[in-house]
Protein backbone atom coordinates (compact mmCIF):
# COMPACT_ATOMS: atom_id res chain seq x y z
CA UNK A 1 0.00 0.00 0.00
CA UNK A 2 1.30 3.41 -0.59
CA UNK A 3 -0.10 6.51 1.08
CA UNK A 4 -1.06 9.67 -0.79
CA UNK A 5 -0.96 12.95 1.13
CA UNK A 6 -2.01 16.28 -0.60
CA UNK A 7 -1.79 20.20 1.47
CA UNK A 8 -2.52 23.65 0.94
CA UNK A 9 -4.16 24.69 -2.29
CA UNK A 10 -3.56 21.34 -3.59
CA UNK A 11 -5.66 19.71 -1.23
CA UNK A 12 -8.35 22.07 -1.68
CA UNK A 13 -7.90 21.58 -5.79
CA UNK A 14 -8.35 18.22 -5.54
CA UNK A 15 -10.72 18.34 -2.35
CA UNK A 16 -8.63 15.51 -1.23
CA UNK A 17 -6.27 15.08 1.73
CA UNK A 18 -5.14 11.44 1.33
CA UNK A 19 -5.45 8.42 -0.30
CA UNK A 20 -4.35 4.96 -0.34
CA UNK A 21 -3.15 3.29 -3.39
CA UNK A 22 -2.52 -0.25 -3.16
CA UNK A 23 0.99 -0.90 -5.29
CA UNK A 24 0.21 -2.54 -8.44
CA UNK A 25 3.08 -1.41 -10.28
CA UNK A 26 6.91 -2.70 -9.17
CA UNK A 27 8.51 0.03 -10.73
CA UNK A 28 6.26 3.13 -9.82
CA UNK A 29 8.00 6.51 -9.63
CA UNK A 30 6.78 9.59 -8.72
CA UNK A 31 6.33 10.76 -12.25
CA UNK A 32 4.49 7.28 -12.94
CA UNK A 33 1.62 7.97 -9.69
CA UNK A 34 1.25 11.50 -10.86
CA UNK A 35 -0.03 10.63 -14.21
CA UNK A 36 -1.97 8.19 -12.67
CA UNK A 37 -3.20 10.40 -10.30
CA UNK A 38 -4.44 12.90 -13.52
CA UNK A 39 -6.70 10.40 -14.82
CA UNK A 40 -9.09 10.32 -11.89
CA UNK A 41 -10.75 13.14 -13.38
CA UNK A 42 -10.56 16.98 -14.63
CA UNK A 43 -9.44 18.78 -11.45
CA UNK A 44 -7.17 16.05 -10.74
CA UNK A 45 -5.63 16.56 -14.48
CA UNK A 46 -5.24 20.74 -13.96
CA UNK A 47 -4.12 20.62 -10.65
CA UNK A 48 -1.34 18.08 -10.93
CA UNK A 49 -0.53 19.72 -14.04
CA UNK A 50 1.39 22.57 -12.35
CA UNK A 51 4.77 22.24 -12.87
CA UNK A 52 5.71 23.98 -9.51
CA UNK A 53 4.45 21.36 -7.39
CA UNK A 54 6.38 19.59 -4.75
CA UNK A 55 7.14 16.05 -4.09
CA UNK A 56 8.37 14.20 -0.87
CA UNK A 57 8.28 10.50 -0.32
CA UNK A 58 9.32 9.52 3.37
CA UNK A 59 9.21 13.07 4.34
CA UNK A 60 11.86 13.92 2.33
CA UNK A 61 12.23 16.19 -0.78
CA UNK A 62 12.28 13.81 -4.52
CA UNK A 63 12.87 14.66 -8.00
CA UNK A 64 10.22 12.61 -10.76
CA UNK A 65 11.85 9.71 -11.66
CA UNK A 66 12.22 8.94 -7.89
CA UNK A 67 11.24 5.23 -7.27
CA UNK A 68 8.02 4.49 -4.78
CA UNK A 69 7.69 1.52 -3.10
CA UNK A 70 5.42 -0.24 -1.03
CA UNK A 71 4.53 1.43 2.30
CA UNK A 72 5.97 4.73 1.26
CA UNK A 73 4.58 7.77 1.70
CA UNK A 74 4.19 10.04 -0.76
CA UNK A 75 3.09 13.84 -0.73
CA UNK A 76 2.31 16.46 -3.42
CA UNK A 77 2.19 20.31 -2.32
CA UNK A 78 2.69 23.57 -3.62
CA UNK A 79 5.45 25.64 -3.20
CA UNK A 80 5.68 27.10 0.69
CA UNK A 81 4.52 29.59 2.25
CA UNK A 82 5.69 29.59 6.12
CA UNK A 83 7.96 31.93 8.27
CA UNK B 1 29.12 20.34 15.76
CA UNK B 2 28.63 19.81 19.01
CA UNK B 3 25.36 22.68 19.41
CA UNK B 4 22.21 21.53 20.95
CA UNK B 5 19.12 22.22 18.47
CA UNK B 6 15.44 22.41 19.91
CA UNK B 7 12.87 22.45 17.28
CA UNK B 8 8.89 22.52 17.61
CA UNK B 9 5.91 23.06 15.56
CA UNK B 10 2.81 24.17 17.71
CA UNK B 11 -0.41 25.75 17.75
CA UNK B 12 -0.36 27.73 21.34
CA UNK B 13 2.42 31.03 21.42
CA UNK B 14 5.68 31.41 22.50
CA UNK B 15 7.53 33.54 25.13
CA UNK B 16 10.70 34.88 23.18
CA UNK B 17 12.60 35.66 26.07
CA UNK B 18 11.69 31.94 27.71
CA UNK B 19 13.10 30.46 24.48
CA UNK B 20 16.03 32.78 24.55
CA UNK B 21 16.67 31.63 27.78
CA UNK B 22 16.25 27.78 27.32
CA UNK B 23 19.03 28.57 24.30
CA UNK B 24 21.73 30.00 26.27
CA UNK B 25 21.51 27.07 29.11
CA UNK B 26 21.30 24.81 25.46
CA UNK B 27 24.51 26.52 24.59
CA UNK B 28 26.66 27.94 27.81
CA UNK B 29 29.15 30.25 27.54
CA UNK B 30 27.98 31.93 24.34
CA UNK B 31 29.17 35.86 23.98
CA UNK B 32 26.50 36.63 21.13
CA UNK B 33 22.53 35.15 20.73
CA UNK B 34 20.63 36.55 17.44
CA UNK B 35 17.20 36.16 17.05
CA UNK B 36 14.28 36.50 14.91
CA UNK B 37 10.92 36.90 16.06
CA UNK B 38 8.16 36.97 13.15
CA UNK B 39 4.82 38.61 13.27
CA UNK B 40 1.26 38.36 11.04
CA UNK B 41 1.27 41.52 9.29
CA UNK B 42 -2.37 42.88 9.58
CA UNK B 43 -2.14 45.64 7.12
CA UNK B 44 -1.05 45.68 3.26
CA UNK B 45 -1.60 49.52 2.37
CA UNK B 46 -5.73 49.95 2.75
CA UNK B 47 -6.33 45.84 3.52
CA UNK B 48 -7.08 44.44 6.94
CA UNK B 49 -6.32 41.04 7.64
CA UNK B 50 -8.91 39.24 9.71
CA UNK B 51 -7.10 35.98 10.21
CA UNK B 52 -4.23 33.85 8.72
CA UNK B 53 -4.19 30.15 8.63
CA UNK B 54 -0.69 28.02 8.55
CA UNK B 55 -1.37 24.66 7.47
CA UNK B 56 1.94 21.86 7.60
CA UNK B 57 2.60 18.35 6.93
CA UNK B 58 2.97 16.66 10.54
CA UNK B 59 6.40 14.76 11.26
CA UNK B 60 7.74 16.31 7.77
CA UNK B 61 7.49 20.05 9.03
CA UNK B 62 9.37 18.89 12.22
CA UNK B 63 11.70 16.72 9.96
CA UNK B 64 12.57 19.80 8.07
CA UNK B 65 13.50 22.07 10.49
CA UNK B 66 15.45 20.28 12.21
CA UNK B 67 17.32 19.67 9.28
CA UNK B 68 17.44 23.21 8.45
CA UNK B 69 19.18 23.95 11.64
CA UNK B 70 21.39 20.76 11.89
CA UNK B 71 23.10 22.41 8.58
CA UNK B 72 23.63 25.46 10.45
CA UNK B 73 25.27 23.79 12.96
CA UNK B 74 27.61 22.09 10.20
CA UNK B 75 27.76 25.39 9.03
CA UNK B 76 28.70 28.09 11.71
CA UNK B 77 30.47 27.23 15.21
CA UNK B 78 27.31 27.49 17.31
CA UNK B 79 26.37 26.54 20.88
CA UNK B 80 22.77 26.16 20.07
CA UNK B 81 19.92 26.78 17.58
CA UNK B 82 16.10 27.07 18.47
CA UNK B 83 13.40 27.14 16.40
CA UNK B 84 9.91 27.33 17.11
CA UNK B 85 6.66 28.13 14.32
CA UNK B 86 3.38 27.84 15.23
CA UNK B 87 0.45 26.33 12.84
CA UNK B 88 -3.28 26.89 13.06
CA UNK B 89 -5.16 29.95 13.24
CA UNK B 90 -3.29 33.59 13.82
CA UNK B 91 -4.34 37.03 14.66
CA UNK B 92 -2.77 40.32 13.41
CA UNK B 93 0.18 40.69 15.94
CA UNK B 94 0.08 37.12 16.74
CA UNK B 95 3.76 35.27 16.94
CA UNK B 96 4.54 32.95 13.64
CA UNK B 97 8.15 32.08 14.36
CA UNK B 98 10.59 32.36 16.71
CA UNK B 99 14.71 31.83 15.81
CA UNK B 100 17.31 31.70 17.76
CA UNK B 101 21.20 31.21 17.79
CA UNK B 102 23.70 31.76 19.89
CA UNK B 103 27.77 31.42 19.34
CA UNK B 104 30.53 32.73 20.50
CA UNK B 105 30.60 35.11 17.52
CA UNK B 106 28.29 37.90 16.34
CA UNK B 107 28.68 36.70 12.87
CA UNK B 108 28.28 33.14 13.34
CA UNK B 109 25.00 33.53 15.25
CA UNK B 110 23.79 36.50 12.81
CA UNK B 111 24.52 34.10 9.46
CA UNK B 112 23.19 31.04 10.77
CA UNK B 113 19.81 32.95 12.34
CA UNK B 114 19.62 34.61 8.81
CA UNK B 115 20.31 31.42 7.28
CA UNK B 116 17.87 29.58 8.99
CA UNK B 117 15.16 31.63 8.19
CA UNK B 118 16.36 31.75 4.42
CA UNK B 119 15.57 28.16 4.31
CA UNK B 120 12.44 27.41 6.38
CA UNK B 121 10.75 30.09 4.38
CA UNK B 122 11.80 27.82 1.09
CA UNK B 123 11.73 24.60 2.49
CA UNK B 124 9.79 23.46 5.17
CA UNK B 125 6.51 22.24 4.28
CA UNK B 126 4.22 25.64 6.07
CA UNK B 127 1.65 27.22 3.69
CA UNK B 128 -0.41 30.65 4.61
CA UNK B 129 -3.73 31.29 4.01
CA UNK B 130 -5.04 34.69 4.54
CA UNK B 131 -8.63 36.24 4.62
CA UNK B 132 -8.35 39.59 4.21
CA UNK B 133 -12.25 40.65 4.41
CA UNK B 134 -12.60 39.88 0.47
CA UNK B 135 -12.41 36.15 0.49
CA UNK B 136 -9.64 33.84 1.53
CA UNK B 137 -6.57 33.23 -0.52
CA UNK B 138 -3.32 31.24 -0.56
CA UNK B 139 -0.50 33.25 -0.08
CA UNK B 140 1.81 33.16 -3.03
CA UNK B 141 5.82 32.17 -2.86
CA UNK B 142 7.69 34.91 -3.78
CA UNK B 143 10.55 34.67 -6.10
CA UNK B 144 12.77 36.76 -3.67
CA UNK B 145 12.91 34.41 -0.97
CA UNK B 146 14.23 31.43 -3.18
CA UNK B 147 16.82 34.20 -4.36
CA UNK B 148 17.71 34.59 -1.04
CA UNK B 149 18.20 31.15 0.31
CA UNK B 150 20.36 30.34 -2.69
CA UNK B 151 23.03 32.98 -1.89
CA UNK B 152 23.65 30.73 0.97
CA UNK B 153 24.60 27.72 -1.55
CA UNK B 154 27.92 28.95 -2.53
CA UNK B 155 29.23 31.85 -0.33
CA UNK B 156 29.20 32.71 3.32
CA UNK B 157 31.07 29.63 4.81
CA UNK B 158 31.26 29.93 8.56
CA UNK B 159 34.22 32.19 10.20
CA UNK B 160 35.68 31.11 13.09
CA UNK B 161 37.24 34.01 13.96
CA UNK C 1 12.69 58.04 7.46
CA UNK C 2 9.59 58.09 9.79
CA UNK C 3 10.84 54.96 12.59
CA UNK C 4 11.19 55.50 16.49
CA UNK C 5 14.76 55.42 17.70
CA UNK C 6 16.00 54.34 21.63
CA UNK C 7 19.02 54.17 22.82
CA UNK C 8 20.20 53.69 26.46
CA UNK C 9 24.01 53.75 28.13
CA UNK C 10 23.33 52.10 31.63
CA UNK C 11 25.08 50.58 34.75
CA UNK C 12 21.66 48.35 35.63
CA UNK C 13 20.61 44.84 33.33
CA UNK C 14 17.85 45.09 30.85
CA UNK C 15 15.28 42.78 30.39
CA UNK C 16 15.42 41.49 26.47
CA UNK C 17 11.53 40.67 26.49
CA UNK C 18 10.80 43.75 28.09
CA UNK C 19 13.07 45.74 25.42
CA UNK C 20 11.70 43.91 22.07
CA UNK C 21 7.91 44.75 23.67
CA UNK C 22 9.09 48.23 23.61
CA UNK C 23 9.97 48.39 20.53
CA UNK C 24 7.00 46.38 18.88
CA UNK C 25 5.16 48.73 20.79
CA UNK C 26 7.32 52.00 18.75
CA UNK C 27 6.76 50.23 15.59
CA UNK C 28 3.67 48.74 15.36
CA UNK C 29 2.60 46.42 12.72
CA UNK C 30 5.74 45.25 12.18
CA UNK C 31 5.92 41.57 10.51
CA UNK C 32 10.12 41.00 11.71
CA UNK C 33 12.17 41.63 14.27
CA UNK C 34 16.06 40.99 14.51
CA UNK C 35 17.30 41.35 18.13
CA UNK C 36 21.45 40.77 19.00
CA UNK C 37 22.05 39.90 22.84
CA UNK C 38 26.24 40.45 23.62
CA UNK C 39 26.93 39.03 26.52
CA UNK C 40 30.45 38.25 28.88
CA UNK C 41 32.34 35.81 28.04
CA UNK C 42 33.51 33.51 30.96
CA UNK C 43 36.36 31.17 29.32
CA UNK C 44 39.00 31.65 26.44
CA UNK C 45 40.54 27.77 26.54
CA UNK C 46 41.64 27.71 30.03
CA UNK C 47 41.48 30.89 31.24
CA UNK C 48 38.78 32.24 33.50
CA UNK C 49 37.67 36.05 33.25
CA UNK C 50 37.56 36.94 37.24
CA UNK C 51 35.51 40.48 35.53
CA UNK C 52 34.93 42.73 32.96
CA UNK C 53 34.76 46.72 33.77
CA UNK C 54 33.09 48.95 30.31
CA UNK C 55 34.20 52.54 30.30
CA UNK C 56 32.21 55.27 28.10
CA UNK C 57 32.28 58.52 27.25
CA UNK C 58 29.26 60.29 28.70
CA UNK C 59 27.09 62.20 26.32
CA UNK C 60 29.62 61.15 23.40
CA UNK C 61 28.82 57.21 23.65
CA UNK C 62 25.13 58.34 23.98
CA UNK C 63 25.24 60.71 21.21
CA UNK C 64 27.14 58.25 18.78
CA UNK C 65 25.04 55.15 19.27
CA UNK C 66 21.83 57.52 18.25
CA UNK C 67 23.92 58.55 14.80
CA UNK C 68 24.37 54.71 14.44
CA UNK C 69 20.82 53.81 15.13
CA UNK C 70 19.43 56.72 12.99
CA UNK C 71 21.67 56.37 9.76
CA UNK C 72 20.05 52.32 10.17
CA UNK C 73 16.87 53.99 9.79
CA UNK C 74 17.91 56.38 6.74
CA UNK C 75 19.02 53.36 5.21
CA UNK C 76 16.77 50.51 5.53
CA UNK C 77 12.99 50.36 6.12
CA UNK C 78 12.44 50.13 9.57
CA UNK C 79 9.38 50.64 12.00
CA UNK C 80 11.65 50.97 14.79
CA UNK C 81 15.10 51.07 16.59
CA UNK C 82 16.61 50.22 19.88
CA UNK C 83 20.26 49.91 21.37
CA UNK C 84 20.84 49.68 24.78
CA UNK C 85 24.72 49.09 26.31
CA UNK C 86 25.22 48.86 29.94
CA UNK C 87 28.45 50.24 31.78
CA UNK C 88 30.60 50.05 34.88
CA UNK C 89 31.49 46.55 35.84
CA UNK C 90 30.35 42.86 34.68
CA UNK C 91 30.37 40.07 35.50
CA UNK C 92 30.80 36.53 32.91
CA UNK C 93 27.82 35.65 31.43
CA UNK C 94 26.30 39.56 32.17
CA UNK C 95 24.34 41.44 29.25
CA UNK C 96 26.44 43.45 27.68
CA UNK C 97 24.54 45.20 24.86
CA UNK C 98 21.19 44.42 22.85
CA UNK C 99 20.33 45.67 19.84
CA UNK C 100 16.65 45.28 18.46
CA UNK C 101 15.37 46.36 14.80
CA UNK C 102 11.66 45.77 13.67
CA UNK C 103 10.31 46.09 9.85
CA UNK C 104 7.74 44.87 7.40
CA UNK C 105 10.01 42.61 5.99
CA UNK C 106 13.15 40.04 7.78
CA UNK C 107 16.21 41.35 5.46
CA UNK C 108 15.61 44.93 6.59
CA UNK C 109 15.92 44.06 10.27
CA UNK C 110 18.72 41.19 9.98
CA UNK C 111 20.79 43.82 7.81
CA UNK C 112 20.36 46.80 10.21
CA UNK C 113 20.64 45.30 13.39
CA UNK C 114 23.84 43.64 11.78
CA UNK C 115 25.36 46.82 10.64
CA UNK C 116 24.33 48.60 14.01
CA UNK C 117 26.86 45.90 15.66
CA UNK C 118 29.23 46.37 13.15
CA UNK C 119 29.33 49.79 13.80
CA UNK C 120 28.87 49.94 17.50
CA UNK C 121 31.92 47.91 17.56
CA UNK C 122 33.76 49.59 15.40
CA UNK C 123 32.64 53.76 16.54
CA UNK C 124 31.04 54.28 19.69
CA UNK C 125 33.02 55.04 22.71
CA UNK C 126 33.16 52.14 24.91
CA UNK C 127 36.16 50.65 26.28
CA UNK C 128 36.47 47.00 27.75
CA UNK C 129 39.15 45.93 30.56
CA UNK C 130 39.48 42.43 31.37
CA UNK C 131 40.72 40.79 34.83
CA UNK C 132 41.61 37.22 33.58
CA UNK C 133 43.00 36.84 37.01
CA UNK C 134 46.53 37.48 35.77
CA UNK C 135 46.12 41.04 36.22
CA UNK C 136 44.18 43.71 34.46
CA UNK C 137 44.34 44.66 30.74
CA UNK C 138 42.64 46.54 28.21
CA UNK C 139 41.21 44.79 24.98
CA UNK C 140 42.71 45.52 21.67
CA UNK C 141 40.33 46.42 18.90
CA UNK C 142 40.13 44.27 16.53
CA UNK C 143 41.02 44.08 12.60
CA UNK C 144 38.15 41.94 12.17
CA UNK C 145 36.29 44.32 13.29
CA UNK C 146 36.69 46.91 10.99
CA UNK C 147 36.55 44.93 8.11
CA UNK C 148 33.45 44.13 9.27
CA UNK C 149 32.24 47.81 9.49
CA UNK C 150 33.64 48.54 6.00
CA UNK C 151 31.43 46.68 4.47
CA UNK C 152 28.49 48.73 4.65
CA UNK C 153 30.28 51.51 3.08
CA UNK C 154 29.59 50.22 -0.18
CA UNK C 155 27.17 46.95 -1.05
CA UNK C 156 24.00 46.45 0.94
CA UNK C 157 21.69 49.17 0.37
CA UNK C 158 18.54 48.78 2.28
CA UNK C 159 15.75 46.18 0.36
CA UNK C 160 12.01 47.73 0.29
CA UNK C 161 10.53 44.07 -1.55
CA UNK D 1 39.09 77.58 28.01
CA UNK D 2 39.67 74.50 26.42
CA UNK D 3 38.83 71.19 28.03
CA UNK D 4 40.86 68.10 27.35
CA UNK D 5 39.55 64.25 27.98
CA UNK D 6 41.57 61.21 28.05
CA UNK D 7 39.75 57.93 27.86
CA UNK D 8 40.97 53.87 28.89
CA UNK D 9 44.28 52.79 28.40
CA UNK D 10 45.21 56.63 27.24
CA UNK D 11 44.26 58.23 30.38
CA UNK D 12 45.99 55.03 32.40
CA UNK D 13 49.27 56.46 30.35
CA UNK D 14 48.95 59.56 31.48
CA UNK D 15 47.10 59.55 34.53
CA UNK D 16 45.03 62.16 33.83
CA UNK D 17 41.14 61.72 33.02
CA UNK D 18 40.45 66.00 32.37
CA UNK D 19 42.83 68.81 31.42
CA UNK D 20 41.55 72.50 31.28
CA UNK D 21 43.77 74.60 28.90
CA UNK D 22 43.52 78.34 28.15
CA UNK D 23 43.14 79.30 24.83
CA UNK D 24 45.96 80.28 23.90
CA UNK D 25 46.51 80.49 20.28
CA UNK D 26 43.64 81.44 18.21
CA UNK D 27 44.54 78.94 15.64
CA UNK D 28 45.11 76.17 17.65
CA UNK D 29 44.46 72.65 15.55
CA UNK D 30 44.02 69.16 16.86
CA UNK D 31 47.41 68.01 15.49
CA UNK D 32 48.94 71.46 17.48
CA UNK D 33 47.29 70.29 20.70
CA UNK D 34 48.57 67.27 20.41
CA UNK D 35 52.06 68.34 19.93
CA UNK D 36 51.61 70.70 22.90
CA UNK D 37 50.60 67.86 25.16
CA UNK D 38 53.48 65.86 24.14
CA UNK D 39 55.54 68.21 25.49
CA UNK D 40 54.20 67.64 29.29
CA UNK D 41 56.45 65.10 29.99
CA UNK D 42 57.96 61.71 28.79
CA UNK D 43 54.25 59.71 29.53
CA UNK D 44 52.55 62.37 27.23
CA UNK D 45 55.37 62.32 24.80
CA UNK D 46 55.52 58.19 24.68
CA UNK D 47 51.25 58.23 24.68
CA UNK D 48 50.42 60.81 22.88
CA UNK D 49 52.62 59.73 19.19
CA UNK D 50 50.35 56.22 19.09
CA UNK D 51 48.93 57.15 15.42
CA UNK D 52 45.85 54.77 16.37
CA UNK D 53 44.67 57.51 18.69
CA UNK D 54 41.28 59.40 18.02
CA UNK D 55 40.18 62.29 18.15
CA UNK D 56 36.74 64.01 19.30
CA UNK D 57 36.06 68.15 19.34
CA UNK D 58 32.84 68.53 20.90
CA UNK D 59 32.03 64.71 20.79
CA UNK D 60 32.40 64.07 17.05
CA UNK D 61 35.16 62.40 15.69
CA UNK D 62 37.36 64.93 13.93
CA UNK D 63 40.51 64.44 11.72
CA UNK D 64 44.12 66.22 12.78
CA UNK D 65 43.60 69.46 10.86
CA UNK D 66 40.44 70.26 12.60
CA UNK D 67 40.59 73.66 14.39
CA UNK D 68 39.71 73.57 18.12
CA UNK D 69 37.59 77.02 19.26
CA UNK D 70 37.67 78.43 22.72
CA UNK D 71 35.06 76.34 24.60
CA UNK D 72 35.47 73.61 23.07
CA UNK D 73 35.34 69.77 24.56
CA UNK D 74 38.56 67.86 23.25
CA UNK D 75 38.51 63.88 23.67
CA UNK D 76 41.66 61.52 22.76
CA UNK D 77 41.34 57.85 23.02
CA UNK D 78 42.06 54.57 21.68
CA UNK D 79 40.39 52.44 19.50
CA UNK D 80 37.33 51.07 20.81
CA UNK D 81 36.46 48.05 21.67
CA UNK D 82 32.44 48.16 23.04
CA UNK D 83 29.72 45.87 22.27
Amino acid sequence: MIRVLFFARLREQLDCSRLELSAAEPTLTVQGLRRQLMGRGDAWRVALANENLICAVNQQVVVADQDIADGDEVAFYPPVTGG
Amino acid sequence: MTGQVNVSVQTGDFDPAGLQRALLEAGPGAGAVASFTGLVRGREGDGRLEWMELEHYPGMTEASLEQIATEALERWSLGAVSVVHRVGRLLPGDHIVWVGTCSRHRQDAFAACEFIMDYLKTRAPLWKKENWGDGQRWVEARGSDELRADRWRTSQKGSRD
